[in-house]
């Protein structure tokens, strides 16, 4: 039975491996317990926007369709540069890699400002989150949900590329790239759906 | 290793416990009344529930006797003796595909069974009540119940009268929080939530002096809001005879009218409603009225009540004043505003309305239907 | 050993044990240590809901009560019921026996994310902590179910109950993502989820519900406590929100909830009734499967708790046939576990005695389940005494009877000491009689008519009362005997081998206490653990119970 | 040209790039094992499908203001 005993080539890997599994569904579960978030308050949107009130309820604008739209066409644009900014890591492309990653935050951060017009805009029309209704309710909470998990996002993107600057991950060993990929992917597809029950139905 | 097959005691016991079952299904099939399980039953559809309830006990009483029965019994008979060495076994069954079989079909019939049955009374319950009869509506507050009744003026606190063997409609709300509507001798109940109008129907058809009870937490008092039929406490459905009512009802009705309401102290000026013009009232209401009433049924509260059929609508006879739904009474609450259990509406000068905006609003109400 | 150490990969490194108190005992990454903490954590807050309910009994001994304030009875058992679902019940079966019992079950030297772990243990003090300090501010008054507008209205402590929830809600969250790794990835060679003891399919099944569900809550809490604070509109009524959509959120996770009490006890009574029955237990797979049924089918019923709430009746019909439907996968359980208890060689030990005190009452509590999804039956005792009785019933006679034949059975194995076993049958005794009297009388007095959440009553209704309430002394002094006896045996119990039950799990295959690495080698599986006549179906346990040293080169 | 009128031309020139890198990603990654690729085939779908509307709410065939 001799164990284990002396750690040998290769056996890191195989403890990567091991770890990256773990992590992986780990991760990914959390991203569900995130969805579900998310869902329980769209469901509470749907809910109330169904109670007969009418939609938009009487003395409320929507916010723009030609902003949001644009601020859409952005988030989603950055979800594409993440995407090939994970796929030129995975091939060695250092220096691209990084470029798109930070061109992935700048859009990031112009969604954000973005949102923050569309909210200035709202709230000169004196629509607010606790003074607007139901719609208030339900808009504000769930975009300004949202936009904090961007801004989370935002945040963590930044520490994988000081961290990739600083060698932490390489070609074999990239898991925190891939979740921070997963993490802005699942940021995107929320507001697919935001996006949707808010501006378009 | 011992046999696997069932004992002799086995299947004594088997017979004792089909016996007890027997005579727990003769029992709730025949007994006249499920008296000392449940209160004296006082109308239908009560009645159709209390069979249910018979249905249930009985197959409740049967499992449960074979359950608890087999189990007692092998706790003991394959208990480990003194004399047993200690490392005996017992007997080395994995599986019995049959046995398995059975004890999933059988309980998925059961389910079946019960599931037809139950779905047979909720439609007696909800679909096969009859529409006519009287309406009456409650509304509870923190805490008490109050009653409307067509043609009543006003709101009567804490006693509903009904006639017995007269189908009636009861339209429940609330005033501030969730409370509830539970007349245990009727086998009925419904939530009274802020904002929703809950219907209950059923026929009273046995004369007496009834508990109403919330069920809903509602605040401090919650227990003030039990009926005590033995110490007069809380509120009370007082069914009686058709004569009896008639008096109640018209006693109250005089009674009512000359308590003059607090909306009644600014006279109206009577309104020429024939010259109002639907559409420019419906012009009017996306302006002046859409932002606290929706146009849905009288349930659907935004502020005030829904309009959809507020002059049309059989099950809301009265309006929120208790006055009946008529033109003349619409425009009355319009001019002079409304404070009470349904809310509180600006009158015509807070409002801004002209007499003649008045006549067309009206006019627009009276073609929702 | 080649293939161990292909297959075992990373559960063959052993980091040492830290030594310091406060690493060893206090943040400890061992699920061991985590575990227990839990345990008594949970046993802590056991005591302060009971002392709770004693008051609740207090005060209903007299009709017209005077014992406590009206608001103050609405306090109490508001808390009591948080207390005993989300700082007992929830804790004490998924975080406690979880974290106990479950890594090792499945041949695992630690679960998948120890740090994840710790964390998740002390948010669950801390928000119980926050839940008891609501009672300086003025606690909720609403009961554990807070419905709005009511909890709209109560006092500054309701907003420290939503934020307390939300943090038990977030340890449970990270509980149940941890387990499901675990049991996904770490279990050992050979430990196919057809071999998995019951207990892990307990927890399996469990998992899930805690992830999925418990988010909801937070997502109903927040509404609520935003509501509250910042004056948000969700619920109220007047302002354009909904009461009823607080009702949807709050039992699309509260009915899977119950589930999370009861899943775990199942996997319980599964382990010790095989084992003291000395035979297999009967049908293993149709156990196993059905417990993933009932979990899943607990996510479809939740709109049975509302059928007076003014959803449209044919909105209703589906819940009440769903609801019906999962008594299919409940009663196969039991039939399984009587059929487990038929010619076997029964040693009637504490444990087994409450696992057949489990299979009685909870079956019971199943029954007036059944009553309570019809929708015509409920209408009449929805809100009446007849749901707090059938919730004791699924809970007290189900899931809190399930932890008690858990530490009896396991007690050997956390400490290494027998707990008393004369002590344990008075202890059975006392609880079942007192447990009856308390709760038996309640399912009639809420078909008779007295509704629950009140602090007077219908002065014709005291005598029982008055029954009930000496009945729950009974069985209080039953808990005061059971922690006697836990305390006593802590130090003083019989010293037992490292199987005193000659059970099979993988737990009892090592030392008690059980050592911080669990395994010296990860055993490989090769069957069923369950089969009393075949050897034991694990390789490589020759040395776990030797004192050959740990592996050098682990680290 | 107002700023609205921008907005429209960007979020209809976002969209479709967005579409066409999402749709060239999906093709390129569909063969690839693993749970995480799944998960980013998932994302990458609804990605382009994100993008088919942003292009359409350019072009103002839907969206409500």
């Amino acid at each position: 039975m001799a164990v284990a005993s002396v750690p040998h080539e290769g056996q890191a890997d195989q403890l990567y491996v091991e770890t990256r599994a773990l992590r992986l569904q780990g991760f990914l579960l959390f991203l569900v317990s995130d969805l579900v978030l998310f869902s329980s308050f769209i469901f509470a949107y749907m809910y109330l926007r169904n109670s007969g009130q009418g939609w938009p309820p009487p003395g409320i604008t929507r916010p723009a369709i030609a902003l949001g739209g644009l601020n859409a066409a952005i988030l989603f644009g950055s979800g594409a540069t993440m995407h090939y900014a994970l796929e030129n890591f995975k091939r060695g492309n250092f220096i691209r890699y990084a470029w798109l990653l930070i061109f992935t935050i700048i859009l990031g951060a112009l969604f954000l400002g973005g949102q923050a017009i569309e909210y200035t805009t709202l709230f000169r029309e004196h629509i607010t989150w606790a003074g607007s209704g139901i719609f208030g309710a339900s808009f504000f909470t769930l975009t300004g949900m949202h936009g904090f998990h961007v801004l989370c996002g935002i945040i963590y993107l930044t520490i994988l590329l000081l961290q990739s600057v600083h060698g932490v991950y390489d070609k074999q060993r990239y898991f925190g790239l891939t979740a921070g990929t997963l993490y802005w992917h699942f940021v995107d597809v929320i507001w697919v759906v935001l996006f949707s029950i808010f501006y378009l139905v | 290793m011992e046999s696997t097959k069932p004992s002799r005691g086995f299947w004594v016991l088997t017979a004792i416990l089909g016996g007890i079952s027997v005579a727990a299904i003769v029992y709730f099939w025949t007994t006249p009344t499920v008296q000392p399980w449940l209160p004296p039953e006082g109308g239908h559809p009560g009645n159709e529930v209390d069979k249910l309830f018979r249905f249930m006990a009985a197959s409740a009483a049967v499992l449960y006797t074979f359950v608890v029965g087999y189990i007692v019994y092998f706790a003991i008979v394959f208990r480990r003796r003194k004399s047993d060495p200690p490392d005996a076994l017992g007997v080395h069954v994995h599986d019995n595909n049959k046995l398995e079989t059975a004890w999933t079909i059988l309980p998925s019939l059961f389910v079946v069974l019960l599931s037809i049955f139950s779905v047979k009374i909720w439609s007696v319950l909800y679909l096969q009540q009859p529409a006519n009869g009287l309406v009456v509506e409650s509304i509870a507050h923190q805490w008490g119940y109050v009653f409307r009744y067509p043609n009543v003026k006003g709101e009567i606190p804490e006693e509903m009268h009904l006639p017995v063997n007269v189908p009636v409609t009861l339209n429940l709300t609330s005033r501030d929080v969730i409370h509830s509507f539970w007349v245990p001798n009727m086998r009925l109940k419904a939530d009274m939530i802020p904002g929703m109008v809950n219907v209950i129907k059923f026929t009273p058809t046995r004369i007496g002096r009834y508990p109403i009870i919330c069920t809903e937490f509602c605040g401090t008092l919650h227990s003030r809001m039990n009926g005590m039929v033995s110490t007069e406490n809380g509120a009370i459905m007082v069914v009686e005879s058709e004569a009896a009512y008639q008096a109640w009802y018209h006693r109250t009705q005089i009674a009512q009218a000359r308590a003059p309401s607090a909306a009644e102290a600014t006279e109206a000026t009577a309104i020429a409603l024939a010259s109002g013009s639907a559409s420019a009232g419906k012009t009017l209401f996306s302006q002046k009225c859409s932002a606290c009433h929706a146009l849905g049924p009288f349930s659907q509260r935004v502020v005030g009540p829904g309009l959809m059929g507020v002059l049309h609508d059989p099950s809301h006879p009265n309006l929120v004043d208790g006055d009946p739904a008529t033109p003349a009474n619409v425009a009355k609450i319009l001019q002079r505003g409304f404070t009470g259990s349904y809310g509180t509406m600006p009158n015509q000068s807070e409002n801004a309305l002209s007499n003649q905006d008045i006549a067309n609003l009206v006019a627009y109400l009276n073609t929702l239907k | 050993m080649s293939v161990i150490a292909e297959h075992g990969g990373i559960a063959e490194h052993i980091h040492p044990e830290p030594q310091g108190f406060i690493r060893k005992y206090i943040f400890s990454l061992d699920h061991k240590i985590i575990g227990i903490q839990y345990l008594i954590t949970g046993m802590v807050f056991l005591v302060l809901g009971g002392l709770l309910a004693e008051l609740i009994r207090i005060q209903l001994m007299n009709a017209n009560g005077g014992f406590l304030t009206p608001d103050v009875y609405d306090e109490v058992y508001s808390i009591h019921g948080s207390t005993m679902v989300w700082l007992v019940g929830i804790p004490i079966l998924t975080g406690g026996f979880g974290n106990v019992i479950m890594p090792v079950q499945i041949g695992a030297r630690d679960v998948a994310f120890p740090w994840l772990n710790m964390i998740s243990f002390w948010l669950f003090p801390i928000a119980g902590l926050m839940l008891f300090s609501s009672f300086l501010m003025g606690a909720p008054v609403a009961g554990w179910t807070e419905y709005p507008p009511m909890s709209l209205q109560g006092a500054a402590g309701t907003s420290m109950w939503c934020a307390a929830i939300f943090l038990v809600g977030i340890s449970s969250t990270l509980t149940g993502m941890n387990f499901l790794v675990t049991i996904l990835k770490m279990r050992a060679p050979g430990m196919t989820f057809t071999r998995m003891p019951l207990f892990c399919w307990g927890q399996f099944a469990t998992a899930p519900l805690l992830m999925i569900a418990t988010t909801a809550l937070a997502a109903a809490l927040a509404a609520l406590f935003m509501e509250r604070q910042f004056g948000v509109p969700f619920y109220d009524p007047t302002r354009g929100g909904s009461p009823v959509m607080w009702q949807h959120m709050f039992w699309f996770y509260s009915h899977p909830a119950v589930y999370i009490m009861i899943l775990p006890a199942f996997g319980i009574i599964s382990e010790v009734i095989s084992v003291f029955s000395r035979k297999p237990i009967f049908g293993y797979r149709l156990i196993a499967f059905s417990s993933a049924a009932i979990a899943l089918a607990g996510f479809m019923v939740w709109a049975h708790h509302m059928f007076t709430s003014g959803i449209a009746p044919y909105m209703q019909l589906p819940f009440m046939i769903l609801t019906f439907v999962i008594a299919v996968p409940t009663g196969v359980k039991i039939f399984s576990w009587m059929a487990t208890m038929w010619g076997g060689k029964i040693h009637l030990t504490s444990a087994m005695l409450f696992t057949i005190g489990f299979l009685i009452l909870f079956t019971f509590g199943g029954i007036s389940g059944v009553f309570l999804a019809a929708i015509p039956f409920d209408l009449h005792v929805h809100g009446t005494y007849f749901i707090p009785a059938h919730i004791h019933y699924v809970l007290v006679g189900g899931s809190v009877m399930g932890i008690f034949a858990g530490i009896y059975y396991w007690f050997p194995k956390i400490t290494g000491r027998q707990m008393s076993e004369f002590w344990g049958r008075v202890h059975f005794v006392l609880f079942v009689i007192g447990f009856t009297g308390t709760f038996l009388p309640m399912h009639w007095l809420g078909a008779m008519g007295m509704p629950r959440r009140v602090a007077t009553y219908d002065p014709q209704f005291q005598t029982i009362n008055d029954v009930m309430s000496i009945f729950s002394f009974v069985m209080t002094f039953a808990i005061l005997i059971f922690f006697i006896n836990v305390i006593f045996s802590i130090r003083n119990g019989k010293k037992v081998g490292h199987n005193p039950w000659g059970a099979r799990t993988l737990e009892w295959q090592i030392p008690s206490p059980m050592p911080y690495y669990n395994f010296k080698h990860i055993p490989s599986v090769y069957g069923l653990p369950y089969d009393f006549t075949e050897p034991l179906p694990y390789a490589h346990l020759e040395e776990e119970l030797t004192d050959s040293p740990v592996p050098v080169g682990a680290h | 040209m107002n700023v609205v009128a921008w907005e429209h031309i960007l979020a209809v020139a976002g969209g479709i790039v967005v579409f066409l890198v999402a749709s060239f990603a999906l093709r390129a990654d569909w063969k690839t094992p693993g749970l995480d690729n799944q998960v980013f085939k998932l994302m990458l779908g609804l990605l382009a499908l994100g993008g088919i509307l942003a292009t359409l709410t350019g072009l103002q065939i839907i969206g409500k203001s």
